[in-house]
């Protein structure tokens, strides 16, 4: 029940904040919502009585497919994550004015009703459904509030992604057909009869549209213009949240389905996403916009979530399934600042900025800490995760955990300069007369350093809650 | 008379009518060698009905007229001509009404 | 049979009207009496109940298949009625005629949905094809729609032509025009004559030229774009949904029989290609919105040629689901496209702002048209992929087809962005309140059968 | 004592807490007491823990609670106070805790908010400190090991308005980063093969582990150690970390910090006398990281500059010494050049003080009559690090040096020539500062005074310190009892004993302490009287460079990196990867543009397509079979 | 040769040749003349076949009725004259290609179909081709096409009269 009225709430919300007109009571609104999503979360999250954590209902009879909603560990998290995020985001951007708020916040609510299903669903059609659905508000929140070059960019990343989607709805029907029972249902997936040659294909329908979405090199153009072009808000959501998605539909379904073809070609993959790691980092050294620095670090960071998902090593994936968590908490964080910084002095460059410590020194000590976390430093959340990844990966090649290692390095190099050129050395012109962040972003920074520093502590908790996905998987290695 | 020869025949005349179709631009004439392309066929199903040998027709109550489909089906392809003629007329002498000219590539609005 | 009846005999009624009556407006409510009427006769006639009980031998052989198309067929008409038939009056003094014709393609329709023998086939296309040249001529005054109707009607004739050689030649191989053949195992090509598959083979290129599949659509933009937007819309969803009943008809008897002398999957891969490619590839650097769906049209054309492709349970369901979304969310896209003084992208410019509802029902429309889930357009998406997918082989054309669909997304929402994220000055007619409530209810049914397909489903079974 | 171990780092932690949370809120006063007073409770507990480690009453490992446990390999977050850790806990709380009370007056001129900030900051630092030394597993050295990185990153930025400042802070985090990732690699190593990390278990376990296994786990983390303490080719860093505020040299870049690789590979003893490889290889590092960084401190004319040149050369000692299988005598040197190194920091903290921030020894001299105190700890210091006897650095470095000798001769040959230039450099220092007359402005000379108490009073401990630290390892041949090396026995006890009889040994002492002597003579002599003050030429101008290292690395590393960068934004991505997926879409709308030129609007040319399609369609049907094979053999 | 075979040859030679000239005519009304031509010797040809009742109709309907509608438009446009507006020579190779390259195929294709290769027409007999068996068969069996062709008459009168007719 709790599976079903995660989707719903959202859902309803965000119709309903729809019809509302004005500005102020939208937002109370949409906390109001966002809060009882996170509740429902919370709930969740501490509950054990299995008939509450599932939901199942005949959907389609004649499509094979069900309404099947369940709360795993992995989903525990991930719902978790989604709900989270949102009170945050509306939180710390709550003194951003848009135009048509209602419409705003409602399509906000959608994407993540969006998003929640893709966590909960165990029937690929439905998960395929959430996967497109948490897609098109996106897509409409990004396009009418971005940035300047909002609507190529986003119809760029629109067109990119539903490609990606469409190869893999082709993947779900083959398997469908190769089910034994002719279902979508999860554990049918499971047990589908592939040869070996049909296996590869689909995997690789498969695996593309969760690489563009993740994205992997060299799938990833799409992602630094998004991130750039849409209002901070929403990146937060597709960076923080959306690109999970991905990395959870790996472990959900691609490696269990296709464990052998996962296996066979775990290598190139890999070598791929290793790949990407330092080109992504190398490219992030060269920025000059914050919200492309950290797109670009974002994209690194997931470079390393699929290479270790792909060694096939429990551990990667234990790093993996926490880090999906702690890098939404991590990269949210990151974004109010970036946010926090734009609206107050209407720049993203950094060579217009600098000395901002000075001026904003809340401000600051926050973002170090965030950006701490985004280097991984130990007792920070991501440390554990990247530990346990590299671990991973290391075990399955030592050269190759070696080479992607170097982006660690690299991490320090331009979140150190970010830093830099931000908030240290003299104030500029533009600086000259900043003032600190506001209570309301301050109050979300915290949040979110708080849950950095005790997970990065006390990381335990999260790795028994999924403990299970990743024993789950290991079965399944043949 | 070899069926052959009548298919031949037809498949001539049917060609002449593409090519009359292909090569002239006064909308009449491409008709009238639709119509060309329609008596063809007429004939050549005139000369199937005609075939002493079908092959594999099972049904046994059409025995004693084998052959008459056809010809009936002669019948009504000339009654659709006829219906053709009245509306592909009214068109194209709307069509002259309006800009004078009978030639199907005199009006190029539409295309790309 | 009764369809056939009555939707001949309205029409003639209709006729009668339009010299009885005078005041425009009636004739709309008298072809939706019609309608309702023929929906009902048609409905009645499925479940076994018939007025006038017609023994049409083996011309006409009714299956619970072709009901469910011709209801799909009648209601989207009426839709499509209630949504434009005001606009159909605004086109000249023959407003009476045009609903008479209208009620005779519906009933060239009804006989394409259940003839069994080739000289019906050939009959129902002739009825269906004649009154819409002249519907595409009826704005005489316009030249464009001056060159439509002479090229649809050359062009059609000329198919017509090649369509009777076809049946000719078949009638040769056979000599039978029954759609059934008592075929026996022997012989060159295993029991099939040659002239057979020659006359199969031409039969097909002029049933592509119906169902505007590449690389026969040539006809397709232009006249689609020519014909006043009104019958295009009529032309580009019912019709077209006709022939493709009468194709899949064809091939799933004639085709499946034949299948043992000649690949016909291999062929339909190729016609699907290329409509595809020319629908798709085309339809983006359109400037005018109308001649975008024209192109559109093509590529939707594509993907209901899936289904012949297939001829499995999945396609005979799947096109009667893609026929019906298709057909409502190209009426509702059309219905709104009326409304726009100008069809061009830029005509669309800001939509959002000045007329809401008119944008976001227009979305789903083209969302549905797109194959985005939860609108009926993807579950027709899905039913056609699934026909190629169940089968196990040409995976790749099921590749490239979804490669394609992405492509459509394109110019679809070049549409949405015109309205929603560009700003502008659109002009439009008067948008009456019902208009809008009959496009939001479209919109609905839309989502519904988007979101929860087992509501029709039952209706699908035969 | 249960109750104990976690207090040592409990304390800093809270003074890091309490000072950075209510930073704009303290006086300078109470932020002073809490950051030494943190401290100084720490050192009290750590007094107390020690002498339970002495008494033999003491309990390995203390697990706090589980900190990362998956299928296969469980880590705690586990305190291990024993000899070595407990050693090591004197002096970082011991010297840290005089460098806070130094710091209280040194960096008094500090807003209150950014005073407060400088002590969370250090707090911080000694509570990363004592989590590495602490640490019962790799894992948890490794988060003090990478948390003692940021603390030198944020304190040697400390001044964020200077630019150069924060740049060397980045170098210091950058460097020290690529020496964790060696450091990362090898505990995965460990994981991998052993499944665990605890040191307990990995060394009773060396024996599962195959030569290779232990080679490749002690080279890498040894890197860790390479840019943890500043070696060859990982040492540019620490030069430039003197950006920081004095006290922070003093503590970080001296006493502690870069003696975290020490404790590291001295804490593996278990495993790196298992791997001669691995020894030789820090031997050799070791040797020439002394030799190379001696070499450049000569030439140096920035007093901290020299200082961090020869803590490198130092750590290169210790390396040796490590390498060499000296752990004790490492171990006793980190002890004794923690004292006397942080006491020639806070001393030339001191003068800096003093010149009001005048770093460059060229615009000092004759300090001697204004800074007496600081004089004379100074000399003692320099004393100390020359290795004159009965000064502590004597002992620790004959130690290495005479193991040196056992192992390998020429390491000694080598080692006496960089304790020679060792005491050259240090007595030009001291010279060129103390001695002479003043060179600097008028205004600065008026000012000129000694230093408060509490600047002085730390410098006076520790010189006691650097003067009798070494008294704690007094080897047999002079007739000590070598406490020390007992003391650490049990968990060094992999150290091969001394193969040297006691003439051998004392020769090498002789020559040893001649050598130093004499040089530090020669330079005090030559520049008491005539310091060097123009600028060098010939080799003393590649000295003063540096060797050009740092052009080096930039010319080598850190631009091409930078060009690779821009060549990945600007080209590959741009036009490569975005190019071809632009591409794509451009490639669409061309082909849309031409191929709806086909719609040409003739009906002629429609039914010519149509005709010739017809035809196409023909000969396909024809040729079904070839084409329906080619397209299986597709999929 | 017997007097059937002369004729067919015969009635082939013209008809393939008047449809030739309805081609190539310049002025239309010489091609409709032409095409009547045509329309007659297949009306031979269906005598021959023995189908009268067709032979009949096609004199009436084409070659009468339709016809003569042609003629009609032609004169009420004026046509008659030869300027028709030529298509350029390349458009007309490529249709003359195209023309001769399906009439190869469908030749070549009815060719290799085998098992008609020895079936004759046959000529001069048979009574299927009368009205009286033909009309019983249009009222039996072909009951229903033949009431629905009076809905296509009926579209098409509307039609003509709807296109046709001046506003």
């Amino acid at each position: 029940m709790i599976a079903l009225l995660l989707i719903l709430v959202p859902v309803i919300g965000g119709l309903i904040t729809f019809s509302i007109k004005n500005e102020n009571s939208v937002k109370g609104f949409s906390i109001l919502v966002a809060v009882i999503t996170l509740i429902l979360a919370l709930t969740g999250l501490f509950s054990n009585d299995q008939s509450l954590l599932h939901f199942d209902a005949s959907w389609i009879p004649d499509l094979g497919t069900r309404i099947t909603l369940g709360l795993d560990g992995m989903s525990k998290m991930l719902a978790l994550l989604t709900a989270v995020s949102l009170p945050i985001i509306i939180t710390a951007t709550y003194k951003n004015t848009y135009a048509d708020a209602g419409k705003f916040y409602g399509l906000m609510f959608l994407c993540q009703a969006g998003m929640l299903g893709v966590f909960l669903s165990m029937d690929a059609l439905l998960f395929y459904f959430f996967w497109e659905l948490a897609l098109i508000p996106a897509y409409f929140l990004c396009s009418i509030w971005g940035g300047e070059k909002r609507i190529q960019v986003t119809f760029k990343f629109f067109i990119y992604t539903f490609v990606g989607s469409l190869l893999m709805l082709v993947a779900i029907l083959f398997i469908y057909f190769k089910t034994p029972d002719h279902s979508f249902a999860l554990q049918s997936f499971y047990h589908a009869n592939l040869t070996a040659s049909q296996a590869q294909w689909m995997f690789w329908l498969f695996f593309i549209a969760l690489a563009i979405k993740m994205p992997i090199f060299p799938f990833h153009t799409w992602q630094p213009d998004t991130y750039e072009q849409a209002p901070t808000a929403v990146t937060m959501l597709l960076s923080g949240v959306m690109v999970k998605m991905g990395v959870f539909a790996v472990i959900r379904w691609l490696l269990p389905i296709f464990p052998a073809a996962s296996q066979s070609n775990s290598s190139v993959i890999i070598t791929l996403s290793v790949i990407g790691m330092l080109y992504a980092s190398l490219i992030a050294m060269r920025q000059d916009d914050i919200k492309r620095l950290i797109a670009y670090s974002s994209m690194a960071h997931m470079g390393l979530m699929c290479a270790a998902l792909f060694a096939n090593q429990q551990v990667g994936i234990q790093g993996v399934l926490i880090q999906m968590f702690n890098h939404g908490i991590n990269i949210i964080g990151l974004w109010i600042v970036a946010d926090a910084i734009e609206k107050q002095l209407g720049t993203r460059k950094f060579s217009e900025l600098g000395g901002l410590a000075q001026k904003a020194p809340t401000l600051a000590v926050l973002f170090v800490v965030l950006c701490l976390a985004n280097v991984a430093l130990p007792l920070t959340n991501a440390f554990v995760g990247e530990f346990l990844m590299f671990n991973g990966l290391f075990r399955y090649n030592p050269v190759m955990a070696g080479i992607a290692g170097i982006s660690i390095i690299l991490a320090a190099v331009y979140t150190l300069n970010m830093i830099q050129k931000i908030f240290y050395g003299n104030t500029v012109a533009l600086t000259e007369n900043a003032h600190d962040s506001s209570f309301n972003v301050n109050v979300a920074l915290v949040i979110l350093v708080i849950v950095v520093i005790v997970l990065g502590v006390y990381p335990q908790p999260m790795i028994d809650l999924t403990q299970g996905n990743a024993n789950l998987f290991i079965t399944k290695i043949p | 008379m070899p069926i052959q020869y009548y298919i031949i025949l037809a498949a001539a005349l049917f060609c002449i009518g593409v090519v009359g179709v292909l090569i002239r631009r006064n909308a009449i004439i491409i008709f009238m060698c639709i119509e060309l392309m329609l008596n063809s066929v007429n004939l050549l199903l005139v000369a199937f009905s005609k075939m002493q040998y079908t092959p594999a027709n099972g049904n046994k109550s059409l025995a004693l007229n084998i052959g008459s489909d056809a010809q009936i089906f002669v019948f009504f392809i000339m009654v659709v001509a006829a219906a053709e003629v009245s509306v592909g007329l009214a068109i194209i002498v709307m069509m002259y009404r309006n800009v004078h000219s009978t030639d199907v590539n005199f009006l190029n609005r539409l295309k790309n | 049979m009764n369809a056939i009846i009555f939707s001949a005999g309205w029409g003639m009624v209709m006729m009668f009207c339009s010299f009885l009556i005078s005041n425009k407006s009636m004739y709309r409510h008298i072809a939706v009496i019609g309608l309702l009427l023929l929906l009902a006769v048609n409905i009645l006639e499925s479940g076994g109940t018939s007025v006038f009980h017609v023994d049409a031998g083996d011309m006409l052989v009714y299956t619970r298949f072709g009901y469910v198309f011709n209801s799909i067929a009648i209601a989207s008409t009426l839709i499509y009625v209630l949504l434009t038939g005001k606009d159909i009056e605004r086109l000249g003094n023959y407003v009476a005629e045009y609903f008479v014709l209208i009620f005779f393609v519906l009933c060239g329709v009804c006989i394409l949905s259940a003839y069994n023998n080739l000289l019906m086939l050939f009959i129902g296309i002739e009825i269906l094809s004649i009154p819409l040249y002249i519907l595409t001529g009826s704005d005489k005054r316009n030249l464009k729609s001056n060159e439509a109707a002479l090229k649809y009607f050359l062009m059609g004739s000329f198919s017509t032509g090649i369509m009777l050689m076809g049946i000719a030649l078949m009638y040769g191989g056979t000599g039978t025009f029954s759609l059934e053949v008592a075929r026996t195992e022997v012989g060159l090509y295993k029991g099939v004559s040659f002239l057979e598959i020659i006359g199969l083979l031409l039969l097909m290129v002029s049933m592509c030229f119906k169902v505007s599949a590449a690389p026969f659509h040539f006809w397709t933009p232009d006249v689609y774009d020519g014909a006043p937007a009104v019958f295009t819309s009529f032309m580009a969803t019912i019709v077209k949904a006709a022939g493709f009943i009468a194709f899949l008809k064809l091939c799933s008897v004639r085709m499946t029989a034949t299948s043992t002398a000649i690949d016909w999957q291999l062929l339909f891969a190729i016609i699907i290609i290329a409509t595809l490619l020319f629908g798709n590839i085309t339809a983006i650097f359109q400037q005018s919105v109308k001649r975008m769906l024209a192109y559109s049209s093509i590529a939707q054309a594509g993907f209901m040629l899936f289904a012949l492709f297939s001829l499995n349970e999945y396609a005979s369901k799947g096109l009667l689901l893609y026929a019906a979304a298709y057909s409502l969310a190209t009426i509702g896209v059309f219905a709104v496209l009326v409304k726009m003084k100008d069809v061009t992208f830029e005509g669309f410019n800001g939509l959002a702002k000045t007329q809401p509802v008119l944008a976001a029902s227009n979305t789903i429309f083209l969302l549905s048209l797109a194959g985005i889930p939860l609108t009926a357009g993807f579950l027709a998406k899905y039913y056609m992929l699934a026909s190629i997918i169940s089968t196990g082989h040409y995976i790749w054309l099921v590749v490239v087809a979804v490669l394609f669909a992405a492509v459509s997304v394109y110019y679809y929402f070049r549409v949405i962005q015109s309205m929603y994220f560009k700003t502008g000055e659109p002009q439009t007619e008067t948008i009456t309140k019902s208009f809008k409530i009959g496009l939001v209810v479209l919109a609905a049914i839309i989502i519904i059968i988007g979101v929860y397909p087992q509501a029709i489903f039952s209706w699908l079974y035969f | 004592m249960g109750l104990m171990v976690y207090l040592v780092p409990l304390f800093p932690l809270l003074g890091f807490l309490l000072n950075g949370i209510f930073r704009k809120s303290l006086s300078k006063s109470l932020v002073g007491i809490i950051g030494c007073g943190s401290i100084l409770a720490s050192f009290i507990v750590s007094v107390i823990l020690f002498s339970e480690v002495m008494s033999g009453g003491a309990l390995a490992v203390q697990p706090l609670f589980q900190f990362i446990n998956v299928h296969d390999f469980k880590i705690d977050f586990a305190f291990q106070a024993d000899q070595l850790s407990s050693l090591f806990l004197l002096i970082i709380t011991g010297v840290g805790f005089l460098i806070h009370v130094y710091s209280t007056s040194y960096m008094h001129d500090e807003a209150e908010e950014h005073f407060a900030r400088y002590f969370s900051y250090l707090n911080l630092f000694v509570f990363s400190m004592l989590l590495l030394v602490l640490g019962a597993n790799y894992v948890i050295m490794f988060i003090g090991w990478e948390g003692v990185g940021l603390c030198s990153y944020l304190l040697i930025g400390y001044w964020f308005k200077n630019d150069g400042y924060n740049y060397a802070a980045k170098k210091a985090f950058v460097m020290n980063r690529i020496g964790d990732l060696g450091f990362l690699l090898g505990i995965f190593w460990l994981l991998s093969k052993l499944g665990t990390a605890n040191y307990s278990d990995v060394f009773a376990n060396v024996s599962h582990l195959s030569p290779t296994d232990i080679t490749g786990i002690t080279v890498l983390l040894f890197i860790g150690a390479m840019g943890k303490s500043a070696q060859i080719p990982l040492y540019t860093w620490l030069p430039d970390a003197m950006a920081g505020p004095t006290p922070v040299s003093a503590l970080i870049h001296a006493a502690t910090m870069v003696t975290a690789g020490i404790y590291m590979v001295a804490r593996s003893n278990a495993l790196y006398s298992l791997s001669a490889v691995a020894e030789n290889l820090v031997a050799v590092v070791g040797i020439a990281t002394a030799l190379f960084s001696a070499t450049i401190a000569i030439k140096q004319n920035d007093i901290k500059k020299v200082l961090a040149y020869s803590t490198v050369s130092q750590l290169g000692y210790m390396f040796l010494g490590l390498g060499v299988g000296a752990y004790t005598g490492s171990v006793f040197h980190v002890m004794t050049h923690a004292f006397f190194k942080a006491l020639l920091f806070l001393g030339a903290g001191s003068v800096i003080h003093a010149i009001h921030n005048q770093q460059d020894i060229r615009y000092m001299g004759g300090l001697k009559k204004y800074l007496p105190v600081t004089h004379l700890t100074f000399l003692i210091g320099c004393i100390a690090i020359a290795g004159i006897p009965p000064f502590s650095g004597f002992f620790s470095k004959d130690e290495i040096l005479a193991a040196a000798y056992a192992a390998n001769p020429i390491y000694w040959v080598l080692g006496v020539i960089g304790a020679g230039m060792t005491a050259f450099y240090m007595f030009r220092l001291y010279a060129t500062t103390f001695l002479g007359e003043f060179r600097g402005t008028e205004e600065q000379k008026h000012h000129l005074h000694e230093s408060p108490a509490a600047i002085t009073i730390p410098l006076i401990i520790l010189a006691v310190l650097a003067f009798a630290g070494g008294f704690v390892n007094v080897p047999e041949v002079l007739g000590g009892h070598e406490e020390l090396h007992h003391f650490l026995s049990p968990v060094l006890t992999t150290e091969p004993a001394h193969e040297l009889d006691h003439n051998t040994e004392l020769t090498l002492m002789g020559v040893s302490v001649i050598v130093a002597f004499l040089s530090g003579a020669f330079a005090l002599i030559k520049y008491s009287k005539k310091p060097e003050l123009d600028e060098p030429k010939g080799l003393g101008k590649v000295l003063a460079n540096k060797w050009y290292i740092d052009e080096l690395y930039d010319a080598m590393i850190v631009n091409p990196v930078i060009a690779l960068g821009s060549f990945f934004k600007n080209v590959i991505e741009k036009s490569g990867i975005d190019g071809f997926v632009n591409g794509i879409g451009t490639f669409i709308q061309y082909s849309s543009r031409r191929l709806r030129l086909v719609q040409n609007g003739k009906v002629g040319t429609y039914i010519l397509f149509m005709v010739f399609s017809m035809i196409v369609l023909w000969l396909i049907f024809w040729n079904q079979t070839t084409i329906t094979n080619f397209f299986q053999k597709i999929f | 040769m017997t007097a059937t075979e002369i004729l067919f040859w015969f009635l082939s030679a013209l008809a393939l040749f008047s449809a030739i000239m309805v081609l190539i005519s310049k002025n239309p009304v010489h091609s409709v003349l032409w095409l009547i031509v045509v329309f007659f010797s297949i009306s031979g040809h269906y005598i021959l076949l023995n189908a009268q009742f067709l032979a009949i109709v096609n004199l009436i309907v084409y070659a009468g009725a339709i016809m003569v509608l042609f003629l009609f438009v032609i004169m009420l446009m004026n046509l008659n004259s030869n300027n028709e507006p030529q298509r350029n020579s390349l458009i007309k190779l490529a249709g003359v290609v195209a023309g001769c390259l399906l009439l190869t195929v469908m030749v070549s294709a009815v060719r290799s179909a085998g098992e008609i290769s020895k079936s004759q027409a046959v000529m001069n007999e048979g009574d299927i081709g009368l009205i009286q068996n033909l009309g019983k068969i249009l009222f039996t069996d072909y009951v229903v096409p033949f009431e629905i062709s009076s809905v296509l008459f009926l579209s098409a009168m509307v039609g003509a009269v709807v296109i046709a007719k001046k506003e």
